[in-house]
């Protein structure tokens, strides 16, 4: 059984370390913080202004001038900090933020990403994605392993137009977790139920498996 | 130092067509509402907008783009917005979109007197297309030029005659660079004080940066994404 | 008469314009703030990081955590603010600061100024001189008009190591008022019962008198 | 995020000689007392230190070089202090002496992660003497690297245990730009409390910044000129 979204989640909250400073995009990585194992303390940032986020408000408690940067009603925690939009990309820049966990469209086997322009689509923007891919020291990406028409996201080179370069360390996505390095994507773990062949055959990127492959713990 | 005008409309009054303007705020929170309503009312257009977003489609900037008041967008992200969109594929309207953090820099470089800096943000990526890049210590950077503009408008929670201002929780965002950064920069405030009423160790903006203050009308304040939990 | 320190900072305080932020260096400059022209509204700025800044404290009121940046115990004013060094430097580069007065031991025909190193003794360094009339749209120079053996300090040339090239844009001295243009030092006013020739006589700078040079009115 | 050490001497245990420290403080105001007397302590040499002033003969940073730990000082202004000025004509020391508003900003910059920046002070000067200079909108500035050091030391006037600091009055100076720059940060406080007890709005140094923090033993807080005026 491929994981789901909150199961990816749960995964990627097992590479958070005690006293590690966490950035959590939006989508599947906004979910990794209802999986903070037991005993390890991180602070949440949120690049709109916030270190030390806290949940969703109890209703009738929002408040309009305290959201994130998934513009979403938040509160703050004891210790919380507030501070402008340079300060905080400043400290993304400086190498502060610990951990990184962002979706994305496609993944390149150098650590390539995109996630913000589609072709021929309405652009958004990128928002804070390119300032956090091009800064963070540790970068992981949650996403399913396949889009909608069953192709790969693991790539040789990402198609769609680049959101950073040679920057993501891991992917972790329903089939399995993958480190980025020299020789493409290393499989380090599958889910259960997923067999090392349909990995292979649904990653397009450089894959090597690794010879301790084991499946994924919860 | 008395910086106080009357009200938005005094405030905005030698805004002009064609003019830059740089706009605090993150998404709706922390936008300088009555200075925007009063932009809307004086139906001024060719307008440059610096602004982290650009407002929904019946408030923030979006009141500024039904009135087909804005020719450009410097933004990082332009989503929620059906008309922006109509605009834009319609040609009616530029944008020019760049990393947010790229967007809070530029704003904050113009703030300090410093005429461009070396940033990673989109390096190897379109947004560095033109752009000279420069290699430190192994790294490569893109040169970003400082933000020029005519007017910077903000919104803080508290600000004193003098012009110095406090912002509350996250309404803070973008709002203390832009402030720093405008040749003329307007502050609509929640609640206007005497100077000394301000603790002078806890002030986000001095108000050598502001040049008129007023306290605005009322804030709507309107939510996004209003997301909440139940209680056990 | 030549004019003594207090009136040479009493001509200076002259120029003061309502609503301006000033910047006063250590020596004459300082005794600015005492003439202050009535119905004028200055703020002081210190460029370690205050505006607003106020009179001496009252004998023990001191505080060591409130200082100026000549290292003097200070005291705030309503509508003061503190910030950090780099914020501080900040608004002056950026132009915020109206005027700049500051002390030299020259100034050139030329707007540039030396005051900070002399060759052969112990140099003690710049601190924000260089930064103030590198970046200060208005600066003016308050010193004598000679040194201790009686030669002009306004000069073709500086002969000391500079601090800012083309920078000053008024010099008042003890005996007149001098702005500088292409032409050099503008002789606009002189002091009581100093002669137009002394002047000439005292100043190795390009000087221009001009037509309507008035008797400095304190 | 429990960042408190129990001491000064705590807290600077893994300094070690020839390394570079960024040090907190303008004068003898709101500089790390207890940090100075604990590496003054350890008897550590070679040192570079950062900091805008050198202390004076017998306090601050005057008592590491009364200890011969300094190798270096980059400084604006080194006045006030005379084994300081025998060292230098000695040759014993050297002095790196650049404009102050350059050094807050070349701390600033490190702290942003902007590797160089580019700045006015010393154009036609002999500070810009093998600088690579470049013209913006006609002006010319120099380009100025940030500073890269090993720790950095600043003192604040309350902490939470989670690093958060706020700073008093001109005490604030040179320590948040010191304080964002340090690879590892020592902060030393007078209040040391829990997280929560310090507003969120009113932070000047976030956490994130800071490793390790103390609350100092005693403070002097010596005053270099004590000027009053009379009561009438």
């Amino acid at each position: 059984m491929a994981l789901s979204k909150e199961q990816i989640a749960q995964r990627i909250a097992q590479e958070l370390q005690d006293g590690f400073y966490v950035n959590l995009g939006i989508g599947i990585p906004t979910l990794v913080a209802n999986y903070i194992p037991k005993g390890i303390e991180v602070e949440l940032q949120s690049e709109n202004g916030l270190l030390g986020m806290g949940p969703f408000p109890y209703e009738g408690e929002e408040d309009a001038d305290l959201i994130n940067a998934g513009k979403q009603t938040i509160t703050t925690l004891p210790g919380s900090v507030f501070f402008d939009s340079a300060t905080s990309f400043g400290m993304i820049r400086a190498g502060k933020v610990d951990l990184t966990v962002l979706g994305a469209m496609e993944v390149a086997d150098n650590g390539d990403i995109a996630n913000w322009k589609i072709p021929g689509k309405m652009v958004k923007g990128m928002g804070g994605a390119m300032d956090l891919v091009a800064a963070a020291k540790n970068i992981i990406v949650a996403m399913q392993h396949t889009n909608r028409s069953g192709e790969s996201k693991l790539l040789s080179k990402c198609t769609l137009p680049l959101t950073g370069v040679n920057c993501i360390t891991k992917v972790v996505t329903d089939l399995g977790v993958f480190e980025i390095n020299e020789n493409g994507f290393l499989c380090t773990e599958y889910a259960p139920g997923v067999t090392v062949d349909e990995i292979k055959e649904k990653t397009a990127g450089r894959l090597v498996i690794a010879d301790d492959v084991k499946e994924i713990q919860l | 130092m008395n910086k106080v005008v009357a009200n938005a409309d005094e405030a905005v009054k030698d805004i002009e067509s064609g003019m830059t303007l740089m706009l605090g705020g993150f998404g709706l929170c922390g936008i300088p509402e009555n200075s925007i309503a009063a932009i809307v009312r004086k139906g001024i257009n060719n307008l440059t907008c610096i602004s982290n977003n650009a407002g929904v489609d019946d408030f923030g900037i979006g009141l500024m783009l039904q009135g087909k008041q804005v020719k450009k967008m410097i933004s990082s992200y332009v989503g929620e917005n059906a008309e922006f969109e109509r605009q834009l594929l319609s040609g009616e309207l530029e944008v020019d979109l760049i990393p947010q953090g790229t967007l809070a820099t530029r704003a904050m470089a113009a703030g300090y007197g410093m005429p461009a800096v070396y940033l990673l943000a989109g390096v190897g990526t379109e947004v560095a297309e033109g752009k000279e890049t420069r290699e430190f210590n192994g790294k490569e950077y893109l040169l970003e030029e400082a933000f020029d503009s005519d007017f910077a408008i903000v919104k803080a929670w508290k600000g004193d005659k003098a012009g110095n201002l406090i912002y509350k929780d996250t309404a803070r965002n973008f709002n203390p660079m832009m402030a720093m950064a405008g040749k003329i920069t307007i502050a609509e405030v929640e609640e206007l004080v005497e100077p000394g009423e301000l603790d002078p160790n806890f002030i986000h903006t001095p108000g050598i940066y502001v040049h008129r203050i007023f306290q605005g009308e009322k804030y709507e304040k309107r939510i996004e994404q209003r997301t909440v939990r139940q209680r056990n």
